[in-house]
Formats: structure tokens, C-alpha cells, sequence
């Protein structure tokens, strides 16, 4: 997909595999619905793509309210997977999604491997799914509730067992939650996944002091927005430099900018997630300023900004001295 | 749904720390049905982030007018604007109250503090209706009290101030314990507490009644699932607040 | 120390060891210099104490610049510890630190653990010093520059070597960049840490899109500022449910609320760290607000706030699906 | 240093995107020395975070003076103020520039772009000190130029719209072709690179230079070691702007 701006082509798009993206933003899961809630006001064909709330095999009633709270320059969130679960998605979702010119990204969330599993069968019948994002930020219930995606054998394993299931498109969602990002990306690369999203929400927390109370149900809950921006933009950074798969940048991307500095640190694509609950045309105009910053720029290949980061001083990550 | 950027056509202070807003918004204010609701970018920065949720308190051909308490940064900063500044806009929004109901013949519009904020538009579309209307605000003091734009309005305060010294509840049961008014439907907005009260006096009365709450949202538009309102139904446990209400039958909420 | 406050008593004092510390609220290493330098404005005296830049053997430069960059609701930095080194300290600023009614905590860094030793004592050998907080974020030289502090054996090691050396109260400040922060706290509790403090800075990145240069000489920094306060008091909560020792909360505090929320999550005390950029004064002022709120709640004992989180649902940290 | 919180008495736009705010400030005004600057805390809400550092531009009485350029997200807010409203400054800081040094009888003032805050302050200290004062100004064009308060002023635009097409280091080095002021010392204030090439003028002609040097700062007051400037001293690699600087003799700075 090329398109005009400021009279330059400037070509946008990006291939996954098979699949094409018309461009590099995609909306992130659980910021965006299925697609068709914000059909009204967005112009979802003008999107690289969208990344579904994830689904579970059976529907999930989320957790107890409240589920979000506002924090300094971001938000926390327990929404509980609150989904549809996989059987509706594909009678009442799917077919709307088939129809709108996008890509479709199917988001995934269990909590044991087999249930990862089935959820990914059912969707390999189905037409108009483009690519698997595994959100592996989940409680494994066979391991007392602990987090997936904070073992990297598990999330090795995960992935093993998807790659042997489809020839789609398998993303692995890292969350950052641990201390180095780029074993779990190493490992999932091995495990054969095609790209890596990085990243899913930082643990955070908020008290009401009048109340003396978690102000979330769950006590803890996921922070995104701009506020976690420098942590996303240094795990994509680290990803980008251990793995040759594709990095999708993800975190508190709100603006053009924002999404130039994650191509730069390395990531082929980005999605915007906490944004779209601020601007539902979010994506649409990060898409817009990306372009509008290579034309400016004189770029022809957005491509090309991919890793373009001119790291002049040879401090890596770990010598500086903070 | 649309958004839009709306001028400020006038921001006055209507009552202590109530603010009335009157925008420009030739798309917005003919669509909105009573019940409504509006999410508002208060400004360009990141603090605070999100949109703040206000309910239409009357639109007037292009204008679009809000009632709203300065309760913490969102709405400081909202009392701050001036005429000219715009807003970003998302609405109308939400479910709207139902008003076509043909089984009522009296509309009884229940409302504590900001509750108020709603019942104007409501009160103009019953009227035009044909329908019959009876008000009852509470209010902490007879300086925070709104009652323009209403009708037949009876008042409690927690002070005494001004009317009944009690709840809106207890004047509601003091009035009809004189009388309950011919095919009654309760229409009710307010805190959390006082909704569970008017939902108990409304099973205990047998009238039918529909309230509008209000809770955190993140996003107004039902994509983020993050405000969920417990259902007393087996089958669906939560609905969202800000999708399949903010108006909802109060009997299908779990108190 | 008790405050009248509201025309209530209001006790705000607190003990580590064998120090008393008027109230709780310390200004944070590397955001307050050396105590000297703020001396016109704000009247350190108010505090409860004051941590000293980390000091470390020889002065050091610190990095090129730019070392500072805004965040949304925070900033990085790559000082590069920055300090005139522990020799100076004692010559020409101790003197001054002595006459202070505050309590005063050195904070220490290093590049190996026997220089840790050093510097700790040379400082054994001086009055006027009531703690050690030891900056564990620092690159190991011998590691090849692997953080000691997301090491769990060094974090120990390092803890049990300055043990050994100090009767004085040893404090041990964690790093937020681990996958569970609770696991270094029993660490460093086990190795004989007085207490704990939570957290220092998250790693974190920021690029200019128009030289495409990372925008700290270093390519990454430390994070810190409000946008940070979920993710601390999430560490300071995981922390304070898996160690007997104190806790002192750290990251994003920049009001009396902030505080609050801290002890409730179970910070014994806490410290102010950038909020001393935006406002010298925020240090005392956070501790009028922590009284404030005390006397409005009619709170006796600021103590009783210690860890009086009412997490009414039993849901823990990790079976929460974010 | 004092941190006081001051009313806005007025702001103007004086050039293209330049701004004058006047600020009453009865205990920091009468304090300010030439090139020292202030630490102004934008609004109360945390976007964005940090203070943002102003030279004073003048004072007079209890008035207080800035000038500034819209850059971004912070001198765009502070471009928004009101007559009433008020700001959180701390003040004066940094070092002052070197007017007392008997060696000079002429100053030369070097200024590029908004480099112009520090002269008019510098100016009449001078005056009042009996030296002879010499400005300089570079600017984008014509419509971006600052000149008051100023005397001697000579002038350098990019696009030539007026004055001299060229840069101010042009400039100089026409005025000193056609002769050297007697005793001179140089005060510059500037982008970067611009301070650079005057340095360099500077050592070319032998004459003592003072630069004011721009650049991040995180606190404004020596606390965070954010704002290095490097040295050649050999003993001492970087002195920190804000309490070090921002003036300094240009001969100390690597380039
Ligand atoms: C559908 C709907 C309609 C509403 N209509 C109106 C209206 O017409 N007029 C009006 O004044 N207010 C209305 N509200 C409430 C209004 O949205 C909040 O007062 C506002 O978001 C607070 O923003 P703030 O930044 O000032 O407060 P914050 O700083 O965000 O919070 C300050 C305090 O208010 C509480 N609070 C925050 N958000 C809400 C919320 N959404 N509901 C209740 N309490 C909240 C917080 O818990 C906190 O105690 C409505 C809310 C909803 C959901
Ligand atoms: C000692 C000193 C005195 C100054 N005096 C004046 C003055 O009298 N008038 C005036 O208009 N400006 C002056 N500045 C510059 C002024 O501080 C910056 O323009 C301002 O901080 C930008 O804030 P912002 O939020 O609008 O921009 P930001 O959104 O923070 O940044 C916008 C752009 O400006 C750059 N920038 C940010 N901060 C600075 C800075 N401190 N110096 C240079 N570039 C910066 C950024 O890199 C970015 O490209 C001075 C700076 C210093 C250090
Ligand atoms: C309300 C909310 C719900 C989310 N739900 C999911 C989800 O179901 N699955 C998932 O993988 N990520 C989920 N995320 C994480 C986002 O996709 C994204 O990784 C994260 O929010 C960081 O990006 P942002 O800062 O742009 O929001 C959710 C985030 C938010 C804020
Ligand atoms: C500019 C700056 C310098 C710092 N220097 C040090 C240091 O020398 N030693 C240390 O242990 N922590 C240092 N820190 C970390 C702080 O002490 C604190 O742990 C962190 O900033 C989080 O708190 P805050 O969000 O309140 O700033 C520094 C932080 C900043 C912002
Ligand atoms: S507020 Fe986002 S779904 Fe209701
Ligand atoms: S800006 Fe903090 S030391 Fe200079």
C-alpha cells in the first residue's frame, strides 16, 4: 500500500508471512472491542489491523468492578478477560470481521495449554482470521495461578504447541513483567513463533486512602497508557537486538511520534491500545502523523525507519549507570 | 456516535461548585434522547488522560448543555475553560431513559446532588409526551440545589435548609404515603446508596422504575470493559454501565 | 516526635533499629544532593531524614549529556552516579550533614563488592551517619556489566559482606527491574538487610524521531515520577507480604495521598524523590499532607497506617487476569 | 533561591510566537542579577512534569520579566496564562554575568533568537556600570525580532528581511572587520551552536567571552546532576549549568 502525503509515495505497508498489513498500526486487544464497536465513528479499513480482545474457550464474565482506575499519565486495569469466548466470536464477530479491509488478528488467552490449544483449533476452521497473537499474561491454573508468561518454559511451551496446530501467522505477546524480556522472546523464537509482541501492562496497584482499600477488585491490575512508554520503548529495544523475528511495539503509543520511536528501537509494526479509550480514532491518526513524518522526512519506505536507531555511544543497555 | 470539537458557548456557576456548560454542537445536541450522556476530553494533555462521562442536562437546537459538580482534576480543569475554548466530544452516548412506555401515566423523576443533571431533558420530553411529571431532589444544602428547567419539584435537604430535613427517599416515601400518584414510573439518577434505596422503594411500591448510574468508565464507548454494573440475571452476570445503560430497569441490577 | 495537628496529637515517629526518625518522609538518594544544597529553600530539619546521593569510592564524572529527559508524568536519567566520591563526603559535607536535627542515611554504589566494603567503612569511621542504603542498580565489573541488583546471589552476597562490617541499620534498595522483587527482599532479609527500600528506577527509553538518536547518551535510563507510583506501590505490596523487615515505599510520591497509600500497602516509611525537582519543599509538604490526613481520619499513631490495606477481596497479585 | 508563587500581571505577544509575561514578584525581582534565570512550574498538574527555566528578561520594581518562544507543550500552556492567574517560580538562579571586571569598557552583546531574554537586564546594569554597550541580534526574519531595551543594536536575519542576510556571528565579524571596539568583552546568549562560533570569534580575536548556555534541566537548583556542560579542565570534566552556569567564560567549555 502506498500512500500520497505531501506529494511523495511513501510506501506504508508491511508483510507477516503471508499476510500484507496496509500499514503499521494496529489496534491493540482489549482497546478496540471486536472490531465493530466503534464502526460509527472509525473508519476500521484505514487501520493495518486489529488485534481482537482475547478469547477464551468459554465465555468470561470478567472480573468484580472496579476494573480501571486513572493513574498519572496512564490507567490500571483488571478487566478479567471479559470475552465472548471463541464459539461467539466466530458466529457473531467473525463474519463482520470478514468483511472489513484489514487485518485480522486473533488474540488468544487460556489458562492451560490445552485450552490455548483448542481455542487456536477452532479458529484454524474459520476463514478471515489473518494471524495469532497469544496473550500469555495469564494465570496458569495448574500451577497455582502463577503467570504463563513469567516462565519461559512455559511460554516455550505454549508456543511449541500452537506452532504445531497452524501455518497462520504466531505471534507470542511478552509481558514485561519479568527481568529480561529477550530470554522469553529468544526462547519463543526458537519455539518457532513468527514475531513477538512486547508489551502486555506492568503490574501496578492503586489505594483509596479514604477507604483504605484496593481501588481494583483484584488488589493489582495492568498499567498502560503514555506513562509506561519509556519502559515499552526499552523492552522493544532489548527484543529487537536478541531476536531476527519481527518485534510489534506496543505501549502508551499515542501519537505519531511516539509510533516513529518504537520503528526506530526496532519494531516492524505498532498497536495502540490505551489511546483509543481517549481518541477512538486513535490509530487512524497515528497512521496519518507516521506518514506525515516521512514525507516531512523525505522517506520513502517507512521500512526503513525499522531499527533505524543511531545509537551513537557504544553504552549498552546494562553498562549504563543509572 | 459522533465526535466532535465543540466552543464554549458559556460556563457559569449555578449553584456551589455547579457549573453549568453550554456548548456549540450542531452535530451532537439534536441527536441526543433524554438519559444520554456525553464523554468529554477535558484537554490535550495527558493529566488527566481520560475522558470524563457527563450526562445532557438540555440541548436546545445546537446548544448542548451540561450540569457538573468540580469534584476532582478532570473537573477542576473543566471550570477553568472559557468561551471559545473547545472540547473534544464523544456522544450522544448510552442508553436513553424509556419514556414511550405506554403502561405510565406519571413520571416521577427521583434525583440526589448531580443526579439533577439528567431531569431537565428528561422533564421536556415527558411533558411533550403528554406525560405527567412530579420532581424530588435531594441536596446536601439549599445552596447546592439546580431545580430550573423542572416541575412540580419538592425538595429535601440533609440540612433542612430548604424543604424536608432528610433523604430524597424520605420525602418520596412522605409523599406517597399522601397519595401515590395514577400509574406511576420512577425515573431516578443519583449516588450509588440513594439508587439502592429508590430501587427498594420502587419493589416495595410495585412501580416501575428505571435508573442511571454512574461509576468509573474508561472509555464510554463499550470497547474496554471497564464498567461493568452487576445483573441479578443467572445467565448474564455483568452489563456495561456505559453501553447497556447508563439507564437501566432497576430491577435487573444486583443491589 | 508527636505533631499537634488538627488539635490532635498525632504521633508521626518511627524507629529502625537504634534511630529515631521524626516522621516519615525521606527525600531519596540522588534527588536531594547531599542536604546542603536546598538548605535556602526548605528547611530540612522538617524531614525525617535525608539519603545521600550514592557515594561511591572515587568521585566519578557521572555521563555525557543529555542525562535528563521528560517523560509523560516522569523523566530518565543516566546521571551515571555522579557523585564527588565518599572521601570529599566526609571532609565537606558530613560536617554540615552533623549539624542537621534530621536523620541522615548514606546511600552507597559500587562496581565490586569489596568496593561497597570500602566505602562502607571508610563511613563506619565517622559520626553523624544513623543508616546505610545500598544501591544495589549499579553494573557489576566483574560480570560484565550485569546489574548486581538483578542478581539474587550478588544482591545477597553484598548484603551479608557489609553485614558483617556495620552494627548500624542496613538498608538494601531494591530494583524494580526483576520478575519478582519479593524474591530479592528474602534474599537480603536472610543475609541480614534491616530493612528493604522499594524501589529505585524503572529501565526505560526515549528516542528524538528527528536525529533518530536515542535521547540520553546512555540509550537508556531510569524512570521515575508519578507515571511510576502504580508499579512501586505494586512492588512495596509484593514486598511487605514476604519479608518481617521493614519496607520503605519509594517511586512517584509527590503528595501527603501518595504517602499514605504507601503505608497502607505496607511501607514503614518513605522517601520523595523526584517530586524535590518539581518542588524542594515537597518533602515537608508531603508530610504535612500525611499529617493532615491523619488528624482528619483521627489517627493517633501514623504506625497503625503501616500495612492497614483492607483487600477485601482474597484475590492476590497473581491470580488476577489482567 | 526562593520559591515563591507569583500573579500574572500581564502577557503579550511581542514578536512571531514571542511572548512577554510580566509577573509581580516583590521578593525575587528586586534580587535578579543580569543572566540569571528562573524555574517555573507550568501549572499544578503533572503534564508536564518538570519545571522549565526562563532568563529573566527584566525587572523593575517588584515586576519580573520573561520572555519566551512557544517550543512545546510547556511554553504553549504558558502561553495560555491569564492576567490573575499565578505561578510557581523559584528564584533567582545560576550564576550572574561578569559585568564588574575592570578589563572591559565595551560590552559586546551577542544574541541569537531568544538568546535576546538575558540583554535587555544585562543592558542597563551595564549602562548604569558607565561601560559602552554594543548588541548584536540574529534572527529567523524580521517578524521574530525582539529589540527593545536594547541600544546599538545591529541586526542579522536568515532570510534578510532585516538587516543583514546571514547569521549574527556574520555580523560580528563584519562590525569588527571595520574595527575592533575598544576593550571589549563579549556576552552571548544562544542556540548552541551559534555559542560555539562566537567562542571560536572570540579566541580568534582574543577577546574575554561570557556564553549563557541552554540545555535540559531537571531541577534547576544543582540537586539532580541532569545538566552537565563539559569542561577542558582536565581536573574537573562538567560543571553543572544550572548552579555552575548558565553563564560561563567560553574559554572553559569543550565545544
Ligand atoms: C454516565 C455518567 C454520567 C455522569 N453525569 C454527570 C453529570 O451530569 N454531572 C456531573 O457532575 N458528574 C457526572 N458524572 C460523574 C462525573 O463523570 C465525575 O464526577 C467526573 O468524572 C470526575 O472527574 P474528576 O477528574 O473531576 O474527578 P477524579 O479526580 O477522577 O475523581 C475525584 C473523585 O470522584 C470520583 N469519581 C471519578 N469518576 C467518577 C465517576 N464517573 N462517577 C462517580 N464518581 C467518580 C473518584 O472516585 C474520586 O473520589 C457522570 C458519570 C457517569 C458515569
Ligand atoms: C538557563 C536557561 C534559560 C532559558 N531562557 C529562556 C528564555 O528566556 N526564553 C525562552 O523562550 N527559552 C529559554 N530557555 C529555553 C526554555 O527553557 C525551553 O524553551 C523550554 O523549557 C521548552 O519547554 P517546552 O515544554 O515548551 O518544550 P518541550 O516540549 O520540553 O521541548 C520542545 C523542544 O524544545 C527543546 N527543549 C526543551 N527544553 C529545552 C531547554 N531547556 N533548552 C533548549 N531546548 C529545550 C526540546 O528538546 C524539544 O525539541 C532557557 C533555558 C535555559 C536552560
Ligand atoms: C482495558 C484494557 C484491556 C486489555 N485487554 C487485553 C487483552 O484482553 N489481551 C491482551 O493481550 N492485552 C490486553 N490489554 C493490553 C493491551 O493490549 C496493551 O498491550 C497494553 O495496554 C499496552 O499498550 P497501551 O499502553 O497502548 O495501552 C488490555 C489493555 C487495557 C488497557
Ligand atoms: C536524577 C536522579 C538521580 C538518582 N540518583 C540515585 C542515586 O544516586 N542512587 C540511588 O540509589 N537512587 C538514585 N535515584 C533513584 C531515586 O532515589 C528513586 O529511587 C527513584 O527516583 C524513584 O522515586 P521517585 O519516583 O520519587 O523519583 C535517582 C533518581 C533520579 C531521578
Ligand atoms: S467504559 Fe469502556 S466499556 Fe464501558
Ligand atoms: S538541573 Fe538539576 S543539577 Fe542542574
Amino acid at each position: 500500500m502506498h500512500a500520497q502525503s505531501g506529494g511523495n509515495l511513501i510506501r506504508t505497508s508491511f508483510r507477516l508471512g503471508p499476510v500484507e498489513f496496509k500499514n503499521r498500526v494496529l489496534v491493540a486487544s482489549g482497546t478496540f472491542g471486536y472490531g465493530d464497536e466503534c464502526v460509527s465513528a472509525v473508519d476500521v479499513n484505514r487501520l493495518g489491523g486489529i488485534v481482537t480482545k482475547s478469547l477464551s474457550l468459554k465465555p468470561r464474565e470478567g472480573n468484580p468492578p472496579p476494573r480501571i482506575v486513572e493513574t498519572t499519565g496512564g490507567m490500571l486495569n483488571s478487566i478479567g478477560l471479559a470475552n465472548i469466548g471463541v464459539h461467539r466470536f466466530v458466529s457473531e464477530k467473525l463474519p463482520f470481521l470478514r468483511t472489513v479491509d484489514t487485518a485480522v488478528i486473533a488474540n488468544i488467552a487460556a489458562s492451560t495449554i490445552e485450552e490455548y490449544c483448542a481455542v487456536l483449533e477452532i479458529l484454524e476452521g474459520e476463514e478471515g482470521i489473518d494471524a495469532y497473537e497469544i496473550n500469555v499474561s495469564c494465570p496458569n491454573v495448574r500451577e497455582g495461578g502463577l503467570n504463563f508468561g513469567t516462565s519461559c518454559p512455559m511460554t516455550a511451551e505454549i508456543t511449541k504447541q500452537l506452532r504445531g496446530r497452524t501455518r497462520r501467522p504466531l505471534i507470542i505477546k511478552l509481558t514485561p513483567n519479568v527481568t529480561h524480556i529477550s530470554e522469553f522472546a529468544r526462547a519463543v523464537e526458537d519455539a518457532g513463533a513468527d514475531a513477538v509482541s512486547v508489551m502486555n501492562t506492568l503490574i501496578g496497584m492503586a489505594l483509596d486512602v479514604r477507604t483504605r482499600k484496593p481501588v481494583l477488585s483484584t488488589v493489582t491490575g495492568g498499567l498502560s497508557g503514555p506513562a509506561v512508554k519509556p519502559v515499552a520503548l526499552a523492552k522493544v529495544y532489548e527484543t529487537a537486538r536478541a531476536v531476527k523475528i519481527p518485534v510489534i511495539g506496543i505501549g502508551g503509543i499515542t501519537n505519531g511520534r511516539d509510533a516513529i520511536e518504537f520503528l526506530l528501537a526496532g519494531a516492524l509494526a505498532i498497536q495502540v491500545g490505551t489511546a483509543n479509550f481517549v481518541d477512538p480514532a486513535a490509530g487512524i491518526k497515528v497512521a496519518d502523523e507516521m506518514k506525515a513524518y516521512c514525507a516531512e522526512q523525505g522517506i520513502a519506505d517507512m521500512g526503513s525507519l525499522v531499527g533505524a536507531l543511531d545509537a551513537r555511544t557504544g553504552v549498552s543497555v546494562l553498562d549504563s549507570w543509572l | 456516535m459522533l465526535q466532535t470539537s465543540c466552543p464554549v458557548l458559556s460556563l457559569t456557576a449555578v449553584a456551589e461548585n455547579v457549573f453549568l456548560l453550554v456548548l456549540d454542537a450542531p452535530e451532537i445536541a439534536p441527536l441526543v434522547r433524554p438519559g444520554q450522556f456525553l464523554n468529554v476530553r477535558i484537554d490535550e494533555t495527558s493529566d488527566p488522560l481520560l475522558r470524563r462521562p457527563f450526562s445532557v442536562y438540555r440541548t436546545e437546537g445546537n446548544r448542548l448543555e451540561l450540569l457538573f459538580n468540580v469534584v476532582g482534576r478532570g473537573t477542576h480543569a473543566l471550570a477553568e475553560k472559557r468561551k471559545g475554548d473547545r472540547l473534544d466530544v464523544l456522544g450522544p452516548l448510552g442508553v436513553p431513559f424509556t419514556l414511550d412506555d405506554p403502561g405510565f401515566t406519571t413520571a416521577v423523576l427521583v434525583a440526589g446532588g448531580l443526579g439533577v443533571a439528567p431531569m431537565p431533558i428528561t422533564t421536556r420530553e415527558l411533558l411533550l409526551k403528554g406525560k405527567a411529571v412530579r420532581t424530588f431532589l435531594g441536596a446536601r444544602n439549599k445552596g447546592s440545589l439546580v431545580t430550573t428547567h423542572l416541575v412540580q419539584v419538592e425538595i429535601a435537604t440533609d440540612d433542612g435548609s430548604e424543604g424536608l430535613r432528610g433523604t430524597v427517599v424520605d420525602l418520596l416515601e412522605r409523599a406517597f404515603a399522601s397519595g401515590v400518584p395514577a400509574r406511576p414510573k420512577i425515573f431516578a439518577c443519583g449516588p450509588h446508596p440513594m439508587l439502592k434505596a429508590v430501587a427498594a422503594f420502587a419493589v416495595r411500591f410495585d412501580i416501575p422504575c428505571e435508573v442511571s448510574m454512574e461509576g468509573p468508565m474508561g472509555c464510554g464507548i463499550g470497547i474496554c470493559q471497564g464498567c461493568p454494573v452487576e445483573l441479578t440475571n443467572p445467565a448474564k452476570k455483568y452489563a456495561l454501565m456505559c453501553k447497556d445503560g447508563p439507564t437501566f430497569d432497576a430491577r435487573t441490577i444486583r443491589w
